[in-house]
């Protein structure tokens, strides 16, 4: 792909492919202060991206509230952290992997699942547990079987693997879900509070390490990618498909663990979206300091790959580590034991800049604090949703018995015990509820009497019906789903999957969800801790218009029960009288 | 009773098995590392579950090959108990440590939930503590749990006693060929085998993630406690 | 008429299965053993007579079902 | 020198994979398809210019790690 981009100039046409506007490109030339080289460009594109800089959806997140005295960490690190008690923090985020889910069911879904464990563990923390939450279009719709057939294998084959178990989530289908699925990914892991460990790079000098697999020519651009409007063309566009080994995943994580059990590790960050790019550019860019990175070094899965590659390769289950530099041979020490690739590529500066080095030449030179100031933010035009018309009145009444034989098997509400068998719910050995046990799932903290209740909850159809009290429905959900098993609740992360920002309607429904979210939170004392933002969640209609997702702000919550023991569940014993609250 | 838990690269239930071992004989197994080449001193290895390797290839293929399998091997043939779980139990198939081969389950999908077994014989150190037709509840976790072998092998292990437990119905049914109780499809509903001289035992499904109440059950216990009450010095 | 479709991974594709398997045969002390790529064969009995026509219909089979083309290729070959 | 490792379950041992594609390719309309047999085929990258020394190298590794003898055969073929 980069041979032939390679050859041809720099410029605006070539900006506008890569997904950078008009405006935006002029930004880049202005910051560079001449025309950037491939790589630079690729470099600004990717960190530009409505995917990497949340350059729609970021004003309004900032509404949300996101402190509470038990929250350690909120929104802005790998994963939101906060403090479940005896000196224990629970680390959690939830993450959309949509449009590679459509592209390829099974790898898409499973690197999603690989991709959010890699943000928990990266920050200290064990993974003890797995949700998801999915949805699709309508079962009548023959690509569906196939898509969520690859979805679940994926979530499956990837979270079985790594041996952390899958204990909850939820499904929904709707028509307008058909070319578009969604599939968000929760990881919650645990970890010591005085053991949590940041991306923010310091120490100039200090080496930059690379750990985990090898770079591959996977998924170049898939960060620019999933952060537009999703049709045929991009199909063809598609780059190669990232394949997850989670084999890989599990060695990196045992690693890694092992690793922070020393004193190491300066800071961490996994290799997500834009992989190297974005890892190394917010490492140093959250520390302040520059960063030089020497390509050569870094462990090659093909041959001939360009610096342009390697910077935005989306190669899975890799990691960056800036360390002490008197404990590298600890380090490489540790990731030969697990028969990881290991490779010192760079180091901290003082410049400001990321530096690129390829074969003995420069192929980038960047100054990180306008590629991070000057990241583009638009406060885009909103307009009220249509209001979907009121169910009129009931005309079919089929008696009570019919209606309930008809809810329970209709799409929606059916067991899902055909999915849930699929996930290994009880590796570990700590699942105290797994799923269809309780409102909300619990697993025990090893070697404590705490639990966690784990749950992920939106319902489309309300926030399509009204945004705010769709939103604020959702998190109430969560809450309560928590509060039934006996546990408290602490705090969320959210998944706020939505239509294309371009289209003021879909920012109205945005901005109303995060309203409404924003109410129940601040009233339930339920703080927003992390989350991800999936927008542009479009299909073609057959008649060539482009139509939006249902708006689905996935809620992940989390809750502790200080008396794992005192979990309660769904089972009803013979013996006990039915009462009705609220 | 000393135990170890033979620990490969993407071995995963290892901290289960852990767990279920310390719960019954008040001490932490010791962990062994699959490049080693000698086993401590020890009453029981066990190959916990997991994916070793990936699983990649075949269940269970490249971890037969790893150094430690060498001294498991040794063991095994100066008459040590052998325990392994899933993985564990597909790692012994590969080095011919016990008959057969695990198969993709019949619907070819992963298959995570309870399932119950009938202890088949009571005379081992693995199932003393049940009595024979006993039947228990235990879950399972695995996409390639369908036991088979040749005809013959299947006669022998038959005729010699040497199926240790089989998927039942809670009432201690056997069919082989309903798909509710026999669920990966395995000959003769077969779920764990015995060595020759009843000393290794493999078994797909996981009686340790069933040993506290809290977990919901304790009805994997007895296994351990049977262990421990056999192999104590 | 018998055919036998073999879907490999695209090159450049990460195959998990084939590094794990050149690592084995590495420890296992076999050297000299570079890319190891791991793929599935399928061998269809079909109810043909005419080469071509099988290996058409083969072709078909694979497009539709066999392989996934988002990340394999397939070659179809009549083998009996 | 490369070399295609075919493993194939035994004739006798009941291929549910095998079946469940034939299943669903008589679903998707294919007509005349009889028994389906599924395998896997492994490529391997050898350090042998002699095609003999380098076919009796992949059957060493088919019998060492590559194939279960237990329930599968397989063949070896020098490729390129
Ligand atoms: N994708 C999934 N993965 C794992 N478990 C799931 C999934 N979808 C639903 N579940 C589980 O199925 C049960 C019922 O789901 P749902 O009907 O959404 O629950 P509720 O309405 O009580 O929140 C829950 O235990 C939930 O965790």
């Amino acid at each position: 792909m980069s041979s032939e981009k390679g050859q041809r100039p720099v410029d605006q046409d070539l900006a506008k492919e890569f997904g950078l506007t008009a405006e935006e490109y002029g930004n880049v030339l202005s910051i560079m202060g001449r025309t950037p080289s491939l790589t630079e460009l690729g470099i600004f594109s990717v960190m530009w991206s409505e995917h990497c800089s949340y350059k729609s959806s970021r004003v309004w997140l900032k509404t949300l509230p996101t402190t509470a005295p038990w929250v350690i960490h909120g929104p802005g690190e790998n994963a939101g952290v906060v403090d479940i008690g005896q000196g224990l923090a629970a680390i959690f985020k939830m993450e959309s992997h949509n449009h590679p889910s459509f592209i390829e069911p099974y790898q898409g879904a499973a690197t999603g699942v690989g991709g959010i464990l890699r943000d928990v563990f990266t920050m200290g923390a064990r993974p003890v547990a797995n949700l998801n939450a999915l949805r699709f279009g309508s079962p009548e719709n023959p690509q569906t079987r196939r898509i969520v057939d690859g979805v679940v294998r994926g979530v499956g084959g990837y979270g079985n693997c790594v041996g952390v178990p899958t204990v909850g989530g939820e499904i929904n289908f709707h028509p307008s879900y058909d070319g578009n699925p969604l599939v968000n990914a929760m990881t919650v892991g645990i970890a010591r509070q005085d053991r949590i460990f940041l991306s923010a790079a310091a120490g100039v000098g200090n080496p930059v390490i690379y750990v985990g697999s090898k770079t591959g020519r996977d998924g170049i651009h898939g960060a620019t990618m999933s952060s537009s409007e999703f049709d045929e063309d991009a199909l063809a566009k598609r780059p190669t498909v990232q394949v997850g080994d989670p084999f890989v995943e599990k060695l990196l994580i045992e690693a890694c663990l092992e690793l922070m059990a020393t004193d190491a590790i300066v800071a961490i960050q996994d290799m997500g979206a834009a992989g190297l790019t974005s890892s190394s550019v917010e490492m140093a860019g959250k520390g302040g300091v520059g960063i030089d990175l020497d390509l050569d070094a870094v462990p090659q899965r093909e041959r001939g790959m360009t610096a342009y590659e390697m910077m935005l390769s989306e190669s899975q289950e890799r990691m960056l580590i800036v360390i002490r530099p008197d404990r590298t041979d600890v380090a490489r020490a540790i990731f030969e034991k697990w028969e990881l690739d290991f490779a010192v590529i760079g180091h901290l500066t003082e410049t400001g800049h990321i530096v690129v080095r390829h074969q003995g030449r420069v192929e980038a030179d960047i100054p990180l604090d306008p590629l991070a100031d000057q990241a583009p933010i638009y406060r885009r035009p909103t307009a009220p949703a249509p209001v979907p018309a009121p169910l009129g009145p009931l005309t079919d009444p089929v008696g009570i018995e019919q209606a309930l034989i008809r809810l329970i098997g209709c799409p929606d509400l059916a067991s899902r015990a055909w999915v849930w068998n699929q996930y290994d719910s009880t590796v570990g050995g700590q699942t105290v509820k797994r799923p269809g046990g309780a409102d909300a799932a619990i697993v025990k903290i090893e070697d404590t009497s705490l639990g966690l209740a784990l749950t992920t909850d939106c319902t489309p159809r309300y926030c399509r019906a009204d945004a705010r009290l769709g939103g604020a429905q959702a998190v109430a959900e969560a809450w309560r789903n928590i509060v039934a098993t006996g546990a408290r609740p602490l705090a969320v992360t959210d998944n706020l999957n939505f239509g294309s920002p371009e289209k003021p309607e879909v920012m109205g429904q945005f901005v109303a969800a995060i309203e409404g979210m924003g109410e129940a939170c601040r009233a339930l004392d339920f703080p927003v801790v992390s989350g991800n933002v999936s927008l542009y969640n479009e299909t073609r209609a057959p008649d060539g218009s482009s139509v939006s997702i249902l708006p689905t702000p996935a809620i992940g919550g989390l809750g502790v029960l200080e008396d794992v023991a005192k979990a309660v569940g769904l089972a009803m014993p013979a013996d006990c009288t039915l009462v009705l609250v609220g | 009773m000393k135990a170890g838990i033979v620990v490969f690269p993407g071995t995963n239930r290892e901290r289960d098995m852990a767990i279920a071992l310390r719960g019954v004989t008040g001490r932490a197994p010791a962990m062994i590392w699959h490049r080693d080449t000698d086993l401590p001193d020890l009453d029981l290895v066990v190959l916990a579950g997991g994916f070793s390797y990936g699983d990649y290839l075949r269940c269970g293929a490249m971890a037969a090959h790893a150094p430690i399998m060498a001294a498991v091997r040794r063991f095994a043939e100066a008459g040590g108990h052998i325990l392994g779980v899933c993985n564990g139990f597909q790692i012994l198939t590969e080095t011919g440590l016990l008959p057969g081969a695990l198969l993709r389950n019949a619907a070819l999908r992963f298959l995570s939930q309870d399932c119950h077994l009938r202890v088949e014989r009571n005379d081992t150190p693995f199932t003393r503590r049940w009595q024979v037709g006993d039947v228990f509840r235990t879950p399972m976790a695995h996409g390639d749990g369908n036991y088979i072998a040749d005809d013959a092998t299947i006669h022998a292990l038959e005729d010699e006693g040497r199926v240790a437990f089989r998927y039942a119905r809670p009432d201690g049914r056997v069919d082989a060929g309903d798909r509710q109780t026999n669920p990966n499809g395995s000959v003769n509903a077969i779920a764990g085998v015995f060595s020759a001289n009843l000393r290794i035992c493999g078994m797909m499904p996981h009686p340790e993630d069933l040993v506290d109440p809290l977990m919901g059950g304790e009805d994997g216990k007895p296994l351990f406690e049977g262990l421990v009450e056999a192999l104590v010095r | 008429m018998k055919v036998r479709v073999t879907v490999m991974l695209k090159d450049g594709v990460l195959d998990p299965q084939g590094k794990a398997v050149a690592h084995a045969l590495h420890v296992l002390g076999f050297g000299g053993v570079g890319e190891v790529r791991i793929g599935r064969v399928i061998e269809l009995e079909l109810d043909e007579t005419d080469p071509a026509a099988a290996r058409e219909k083969a072709d078909a089979m694979a497009r539709g079902l066999l392989a996934n083309l988002v990340i394999e290729d397939f070659v179809t070959e009549v083998v009996a």
